[in-house]
């Protein structure tokens, strides 16, 4: 069974060519959104990278992150499952299911102790272990024990990367993020609501090329896809530059392609690669499609305000403050006016008259 | 910074109570500010009137915005930095597309934007003078002796939105809801200090206008 | 029958009101990677994925190098396409996978791509192979 | 007393579903089928922008990705009186159907077709004797020997790697699997095949909505403008791609979906016996070639058939409140009225309150409650949803293609009609109806394509786009036949905004426990019916059935909040 | 020992009975500019920061924070605001009293409107209540309540220079005429210094055939209770010109060639007193404009010398009375030019407001004049024309201090000059 060659040999035992192996590469290296340049050095580190375990767990989530990587085709899923992971326990694909599917995961998790992957999609609740278990096992405990001879953890998708949906005001179940749980481990987050499969397979892409993890940001996602915001790399940018803008959909400004911020694009705020890499083998995109950019690889973006409100709106009941507000200050206002005549008219009841004759008592005086 | 878990909570924040809050203060300060002024009234005029009040309290309201030749040229610079600031930032203020959304959910006012890069050059000159006008605060002798800590006070939170706004706006820090997110707050921290401060000049100017182009209109003078 | 449906929609693409002018950009980028390729001999790829790109920008891109003298297919692990736009010395390189799904597009400045040589290790396996025989 | 077999977790579906089977002898006396995961998704959509709520909702599955989208911006069009253009609702449609051939493809070949293809097997076959066999069945051109001794190649080489990775500790050589070597590796190579294929037919969604999984949509109609002299709008390019995709969808179904089961349904005569459910079948009716509020213009009509009963299709209607109702009496929920009420979805209430054995735990409490879905039940009976449910309801409506459909595959099968009322009858019936949704989808599309071409490209509707358009308050319910089932959504909008929302989905129908008077779900009553197991340790069969309904456990599970009342305690452990 | 009866404790109350809504907007809305200051010509003409206006207003401004504002309220109760004591009064007096002539230069520039020399007569009226007025103008006043006059001029003294011009022109001044139409008032300098003045009215009068007179109990128009800023005082001496003239019936007072008695007469004494006049009151331009419009004043005869006139603040810029004087003198001059900035925008002599009588300011008074000084030159005439006898005063003796040799006339009898004598031929 120990039989593992790395993905150089395994390639070269199907008859690929050294020219072969170079387009593979270049393809990788696109796939990881590096620069050309850098093929030749992706060269050098797959010819000695082996495929990494990857155990995939399941928590609070809907399955469309799962979906997603299976619409990857660069590499292929089937290319993926097959020449540079082990996918060994995964809900969604794997044959089998109960005790034998959860014997499988801790079958890799003995055998790869300290190397292999964890990913995980969905959010951990935390209020009740009753509101999430597989096998009777609590998402808590499972990932704690998962991840406890992990090499690193993937966040696959916004939920397992910040709490996502579940975690949506009023979070109903305390559902909380992965890094928020594991601090001994390095956790690379890779959100969207799905994330782009080609950023999925990048990050798996990476650590099988270079056996490490991709320099992250801020909020523990890889900068080489998350690094610039929609708004920055989208095609739509020059029409607001020039103040063009779609007024509703389906205007003339929708169909030219102008600017949707006002329909509520959250592109500026949002570090994704969807304007690059956009989606399903590149053939289109949500701004190309017409409707604005929901904000999905952010943190909290579901209570980030309405999805058609523009970003500069403020997404509070503003209406109601300053509602109140008028009423307030209509009141102080009148409270305050009253006391600003009170003390006027306690002024003029204490004049007591000038004469010319005071000067001289006061020069008297003194 | 426990408070928020990251820069989204923040311009979560922002956006959501912090907006509120600064909208309650803004609203509750003017109004207060403004009844005290109309409550405090004005004595019956007993003399009589050479002319009118209210069409020359209107116009006086419109005509002080032009300066005498007399005092341009014995004071050019606050009046051209004060016109060009004035005006670079009311471009800014209402031609900023994202600012006209604002205000249309506001208001439900809207009117068409102008291209960024012209929003962009009058963010520029606006701060530039702003920093202008400081330094000749702190150098010209009357307003160095007029000038009180709310002068620089609101020198500060005037100069803030403009600067954070450029930097939102240019992507200068990262991520870019920490930009927008103190972009937003530094106008409400506006917001909060304009109605206690001499910002209220922006509305208490229209009611000191009216009243001493009113005065004047009343004895006959050109105002 | 929804084949020709489409075949009788009249199509006018006029007007650059749809011109985002993304690609004036990468016309100049190009132009002076091909400079620095004849002064400095220095080849230059661009990764046309990572392009923030209009729908139609890079049909454009491509109508407009048009196509050159010359083109080679290479077949490893899928189709690969190498040609010559009308402008020397500016390659088009297209990866297809084995489902015929394009997996990486290039803009190549070079004389000649890099992968269209022969390799050194494949050539010794070719040594290899031809001495058993 | 016998033991009590656990499967969980149920893989190859959508959700974290758990099934307990009380074992009499080999034979499952009874089933319990448990859902394991909440979220409060409902309760998080309080007080949120009506327009919004597609997002959300989309969100509660991810694998019938476009379902509670369309189901959500359904609901607020409903309850505002909102018309949408005709093109966007040949758009969704389209939209629509495409998920149908794209979710039924994938369950059948990536969550089904393992429980009956021996992958380990198909090492054993000779590549000529598959071509033979895939020629005969097909004229599929991915057929030659070469073709399959490459495929076999490749599978030797993975295999002998050591890492079998998803393949990994399957039941491989259980004595139920009965497909000679040939027939596995031909399937085997057409599980790899649709992998690839359904990346393609998803773009159809990308076209329209941006992305697959969770394309988008829009309250009054779809994003997507059309304009042919843009690029950046639906145009010929695009158009011609949404064409190529059915046509995809088109061959890959009539060349390989629809043979291969076939084929391999004649292998396993003996499972159109057993795992008929609840014997009554529920449509809500999609599809429409006018408008939703137009049932007879529905190219899935709605119904209700009865206890097998198909001389009679029953009318349903989902406003009134005797007809559809949720009950709790086994799921981790409690009722103002007391355990044992009903409760139609726009009165519902939920109160979240979990009672189950602390985690980790071996086995369930299945006499009081063991599960997070609820119990719907219309006018107090079980129903199963789903394929079976539309084909039937389409045959007993005398859908002509349907007739020749079932009618040729009992034939080939040489089967009766009650064969349908079973485990493989359902997962016929799913691919019968694949063929006769993508069939119906050239038409969707020329539709559109007329409309295009007589110069209407309207596709969004502003008129109430602005929520100040709006009356203060609103109900409706907004429904379609997803994948997997009937599927609805209740909303309520106050003020402007979501004052209550409810989804009532197919796989609660299904999947959900026994309601108060001890009648199980489809999926309990499945079990119940013939299932002997070989080999308690390994209980392929279950799988088999339970598959059989592609469950979808994520969707199934919900939390509302009707009265706006502080509903979720945390119970304190 | 016990308190003195005009106190700070009087002045704040003084400071706080002033503040209305107005006084509350201009606070509200000055922005610290400066431009004020550019518009002061003691600020102009020493350069020193403090005498910008919108500073001399300090006093009144700490009062309306404190008292009339929610913010200030705090600060007070949190004792962080800067309180008005006698020491800061003491500070701000020369400001207020020597240092500005109320001519309301500033008012017209302020870009947000505000009236700062209005707001600086009211800081008077707390000066005075805590007895911080010069001694000048509290003699002046003093005078003037208890003589008639601030200079201290009684009845018996017009009353012979009244002989005095009945006998060098032949013309008859009526005193004490009950039903005349018109009595004239006139300013105390005028009776001393320019009785030309008293001979100009008689000669217009005679021309114009009208009725007028004098009042003895009311001859003086001078209002030093306005320039002190007493309005206490003012009320006092306005009470007398409206019980001279209700006495006497007319139903027009004329105010002289005196500007802040123009200002006090006309637009302040009604409020003073707190009702309207039973009578009109018109400045002796207006008069003079109206009678030469209306064709019964002929003149003949022009000047031909290079003349200006200089605006007296309180006629022109706060009375309204500009475009008057100008038809008159285009009437008897040819060459009548106008200064930079004359009109509205005048540059004040530096006398007026009381300051002429505060021999505390004769120095910065002559420092200020230098405005003057750099106009007149600028506009080198041979005549200086006027229509206030207290700019006349000054500016003569501007004029003498800088040995420039410029004429000062009155407007008034200038136009007297050149009335057409009976039965001339026009």
């Amino acid at each position: 069974m120990m039989n593992k060659k790395t993905l150089f040999e395994s390639l070269q035992q199907q008859g690929v060519t050294r020219r072969g192996f170079m387009k593979y590469c270049t393809a990788l290296t696109s796939l990881m959104a590096l620069p050309p340049s850098m093929i030749p050095i992706v060269a050098n580190a797959l010819e000695s990278a082996k495929r990494p375990s990857v155990i995939w767990l399941s928590f609070q989530e809907c399955t469309g992150c799962a979906e997603s990587l299976l619409r990857s085709h660069s590499p292929t899923v089937e290319g993926l499952i097959f020449d540079h992971i082990s996918l060994d326990y995964q809900h969604t694909l794997q044959a089998a299911a109960g005790d034998a599917a959860e014997h499988a995961r801790e079958q890799a998790m003995k055998e790869h102790y300290g190397k292999y992957l964890v990913v995980v999609d969905g959010s951990i609740p935390l209020a009740d272990p009753g509101y999430s278990t597989i096998a009777g096992i609590s998402n808590l405990d499972m990932l704690n024990e998962t991840v406890a001879g992990a090499a690193a953890v993937i966040a696959v998708g916004t939920c397992s990367a910040y709490g996502g949906l579940p975690m949506a005001d009023p979070n109903p179940t305390g559902a909380v993020s992965v890094s928020s749980l594991v601090k001994d481990k390095p956790v690379i987050n890779v959100p969207g609501c799905p994330p782009i499969p080609t950023v999925i397979t990048g990050v798996l892409a990476h650590y099988l090329t270079f056996g490490s993890i991709p320099e992250l940001d801020d909020l523990g996602r890889p900068k080489v896809f998350y690094g610039q915001s929609i708004h920055d790399r989208c095609y739509r940018r020059p029409f607001y530059d020039k103040g063009l803008f779609a007024e509703t959909f389906d205007d003339e400004g929708a169909k030219k392609g102008w600017c949707l911020y006002r329909l509520g694009c959250k592109g500026p705020m949002t570090y994704n690669a969807c304007a690059t890499l956009k989606w399903n083998q590149q053939t289109s995109w949500p701004v190309e499609s017409g409707h604005g950019c929901l904000g999905c690889s952010e943190p909290n973006f579901w209570d980030a305000g309405s999805f058609y409100k523009a970003l500069s709106i403020p997404d509070g009941d503003y209406a109601k403050a300053a509602g109140y507000a008028v009423a307030t200050g209509v009141a102080l206002g009148a409270a305050a006016g009253f006391a600003n005549q009170k003390t006027k008219s306690s002024a003029v009841s204490q004049h007591t008259k000038v004469t010319v004759d005071d000067f001289d008592m006061n020069k008297d005086k003194k | 910074m426990e408070m928020f878990s990251n820069a989204n909570d923040f311009l979560i924040w922002v956006r959501g109570d912090a907006f509120n809050i600064a909208l309650f203060i803004l609203i509750i300060g003017i109004f207060i500010r403004v009844m005290e002024i109309f409550l405090l009234g004005r004595k019956k005029d007993f003399s009589e009137p050479r002319g009118t009040e209210w069409g020359p309290g209107l116009k006086n309201i419109v005509s002080r915005s032009v300066v005498d030749s007399g005092t341009f040229k014995r004071a050019p610079f606050i009046v051209i930095v004060g016109y060009i600031w004035h005006i670079c930032f009311f471009i800014v203020l209402l031609f900023f597309v994202p600012h006209i959304e604002l205000i249309n959910a506001m208001l439900g006012l809207q009117w068409p934007g102008l291209p960024s890069q012209l929003v962009d050059a009058a963010t520029v000159i606006a701060i530039v003078s702003l920093i202008a006008m400081l330094w000749h605060r702190l150098t010209h002798p009357v307003l160095k002796f007029l000038s009180t800590y709310e002068d620089y006070l609101v020198w500060f939170v005037t100069f803030l939105p403009l600067l954070t706004g450029y930097i939102a706006f240019h992507r200068m820090i990262d991520p870019y809801p920490l930009a927008l997110g103190l972009h937003i707050f530094s106008v409400e921290l506006l917001m909060v200090v304009f109605p206690f401060t001499k910002l209220m000049h922006a509305i208490t100017l229209f009611i000191a206008r009216w009243y001493t182009g009113a005065m004047m209109g009343r004895k006959g003078i050109e105002s | 029958m929804s084949s020709q449906a489409l075949a009788d929609i009249k199509v006018q693409v006029e007007s650059n009101e749809y011109e985002s002018g993304n690609l004036d950009s990468i016309l100049s980028e190009i132009a002076f990677h091909l400079e620095q390729l004849l002064e400095q001999k220095k080849t230059h790829s661009i990764d046309l994925r990572a392009m923030p790109w209009s729908p139609g920008d890079e049909d454009k891109l491509e109508a407009y190098l048009g196509q050159g003298e010359i083109q080679i297919e290479l077949n490893a692990l899928g189709k690969s396409l190498f040609y010559e736009t009308q402008y020397s010395g500016i390659w088009i390189v297209t990866h297809y996978n084995q489902e015929d799904e394009i997996i990486g597009k290039l803009i190549e400045i070079t004389y000649m791509p890099e992968m269209v040589f022969s390799q050194k290790d494949d050539v010794k396996d070719s040594i290899e192979r031809l001495k058993q025989y | 007393m016998s033991e009590r077999i656990v499967v969980d977790p149920i893989t190859r579906i959508e959700g974290h579903l758990r099934i307990e089977a009380q074992m009499d002898g080999d034979k499952i006396a009874q089933a319990y089928s448990a859902g394991t995961m909440v979220r409060g998704i409902e309760l998080i959509l309080k007080g949120r922008d009506p327009r919004d709520a597609w997002a959300f909702t989309q969100r509660i599955c991810g694998v019938c990705t476009l379902v509670h989208g369309i189901a959500a911006v359904r609901s607020v069009e409903n309850a505002l009186n909102y018309p949408i253009p005709h093109n966007a609702q040949l758009i969704r449609n389209l939209m629509i159907m495409a998920q149908y051939v794209h979710d039924h493809v994938m369950h059948f070949y990536h969550l089904h077709a393992l429980d009956w293809v021996d992958v380990v097997s198909a090492l054993d076959a000779d590549p000529k004797a598959t071509s033979a066999l895939a020629q005969s069945i097909s004229k599929w051109p991915k057929s030659s020997p070469g073709y399959f001794a490459d495929m076999k190649k490749k599978l030797k080489t993975f295999v002998e790697g050591g890492q079998l990775g998803i393949f990994s500790n399957a039941y491989w050589g259980h004595p139920a699997y009965k497909l000679p070597p040939e027939a596995n590796l031909m399937a085997v190579s057409h599980y790899l095949e649709a992998l690839s294929w359904q990346r393609d037919v998803a773009k159809l969604h990308t076209i329209f909505g941006g992305k697959n999984p969770h394309p988008n949509f829009l309250v009054g109609g779809v994003a997507s403008a059309i304009d042919l002299n843009s690029d950046s709008a639906i145009n010929i390019k695009k158009l011609s791609q949404v064409q190529d995709a059915i046509n995809q969808m088109m061959t890959f179904v009539d060349q390989v979906y629809v043979p291969d089961t076939l084929a391999i349904a004649s292998f396993y005569k003996d499972w159109f016996k057993r795992g008929e459910g609840v014997g009554n079948f529920m449509c809500f009716g999609d599809l429409p070639s006018t408008s939703m509020d137009d049932p007879s213009s529905f190219f899935l009509p709605s119904g209700i058939i009865l206890n097998r009963d198909l001389s009679k299709v029953h009318p349903l209607d989902l406003n009134n409140s005797e007809e559809i109702q949720e009950y709790i009496s086994h799921s981790w929920y409690d009722y103002s009225g007391g355990k044992d009420s009903g409760l139609h979805p726009y009165d519902g209430e939920t109160d979240l309150n979990y009672s189950g054995p602390k985690p980790p735990y071996k086995h369930l409490d299945v006499e009081n409650s063991y599960s997070w879905l609820k119990s719907p039940r219309w006018k107090g009976m079980p129903m199963e949803v789903g394929p079976l449910a539309r084909v039937l309801t389409l045959y007993a409506k005398g859908h002509e293609q349907t007739k020749d459909l079932v009618g040729m595959t009992l034939n080939k099968l040489d089967l009766p009609v009650e064969a349908l009322y079973s485990t493989m009858g359902r997962t016929a019936a799913r691919t019968l109806e694949t063929k006769i949704i993508v069939d119906g989808m050239q038409g969707m599309f020329d539709q559109l394509m007329m409309n295009i071409k007589a110069g209407d490209t309207k596709t969004f509707n502003e008129k109430l786009w602005e929520p100040s358009s709006w009356p203060k308050k609103a109900q409706g319910v907004g429904f379609m036949e997803a994948p997997r089932g009937a599927l609805g959504h209740w909303i309520v909008i106050e003020d402007k905004k979501i004052a209550n929302y409810q989804a009532v989905v197919p796989s609660t129908w299904n999947a959900g426990p026994r309601d108060p008077s001890g009648k199980p779900g489809a999926y309990e009553a499945a079990l119940e019916d013939n299932h002997q197991l070989h080999d308690p340790k390994q209980p392929l069969e279950i799988l088999r059935t339970i598959h059989s309904f592609d469950p979808c456990i994520a969707c199934a599970v919900h939390v509302t909040d009707p009265d706006g009342e502080e509903l979720v305690k945390v119970k304190v452990t | 020992m016990s308190t003195p009866v005009l106190n700070i404790t009087k002045g704040i109350n003084a400071l706080k009975e002033q503040i209305d809504a107005p006084t509350a907007a201009f606070f509200s809305s000055c922005v610290h500019c400066g431009l004020c200051a550019e518009a002061c010509l003691f600020y102009t003409e020493t350069n020193e920061p403090k005498y910008t206006p919108i500073n001399k207003v300090e006093p009144l401004r700490r009062v309306w924070e404190s008292e009339y504002t929610l913010l200030g309220k705090v600060k007070k109760i949190l004792g962080l605001s800067k309180p008005v004591t006698d020491e800061l009064l003491a500070e701000w007096e020369p400001l207020i009293y020597d240092g500005c002539t109320l001519c309301g230069r500033c008012s017209m520039v302020c870009p947000v409107g505000n009236d700062i020399s209005g707001m600086i007569r009211k800081v008077r009226e707390g000066m005075v209540a805590s007895d911080h007025a010069p001694e000048g103008l509290i003699g002046a006043s003093t005078r003037a309540v208890k003589i008639g006059s601030p200079m201290g001029i009684r009845l018996k003294a017009l009353q012979a220079q009244i002989k005095h011009i009945e006998k060098d022109t032949g013309l008859t001044i009526p005193i004490d005429v009950e039903g005349a139409d018109y009595m004239a008032l006139l300013s105390s300098m005028e009776i001393i210094n320019f009785p030309e003045y008293i001979e100009s009215l008689a000669k217009i009068f005679k021309q114009a055939n009208l009725s007028w007179t004098l009042s003895s109990e009311a001859f003086e128009a001078t209002n030093s209770g306005i320039q002190i800023g007493s309005s206490d005082i003012a009320r006092e001496l306005i009470q007398r010109v409206v019980d001279g003239a209700e006495k006497l019936k007319v139903k027009y007072v004329i105010s002289p060639e005196c500007g802040h008695a123009f200002t006090a007469i006309r637009w302040d004494g009604p409020n003073l007193i707190g009702k309207t006049y039973p009578f009109k009151v018109v400045h002796i331009l207006e008069l003079l404009d109206e009678l030469q419009q209306s064709g019964r004043l002929k003149t003949s005869g022009v000047e031909d010398k290079k003349l200006t006139f200089h605006d007296p603040c309180q006629i022109v810029r706060k009375g309204g009375v500009e475009a008057q004087p100008r038809r008159l003198l285009n009437q008897v001059a040819t060459d009548f030019v106008e200064m930079s900035d004359a009109g509205k925008m005048n540059w004040c002599c530096g006398g007026g407001g009381g300051v002429s009588a505060n021999e505390r300011a004769d120095e910065i008074r002559l420092k200020a004049f230098n405005r003057k000084k750099s106009q007149l030159e600028e506009v080198d005439v041979e005549v200086l024309v006027t229509a206030c006898a207290n700019c006349r005063l000054i500016l003569e003796e501007g004029l003498e201090e800088n040995n420039m040799d410029i004429p000062v006339v009155g407007l008034s009898e200038l136009i007297s000059e050149h009335l057409v004598e009976d039965g001339e031929k026009i």
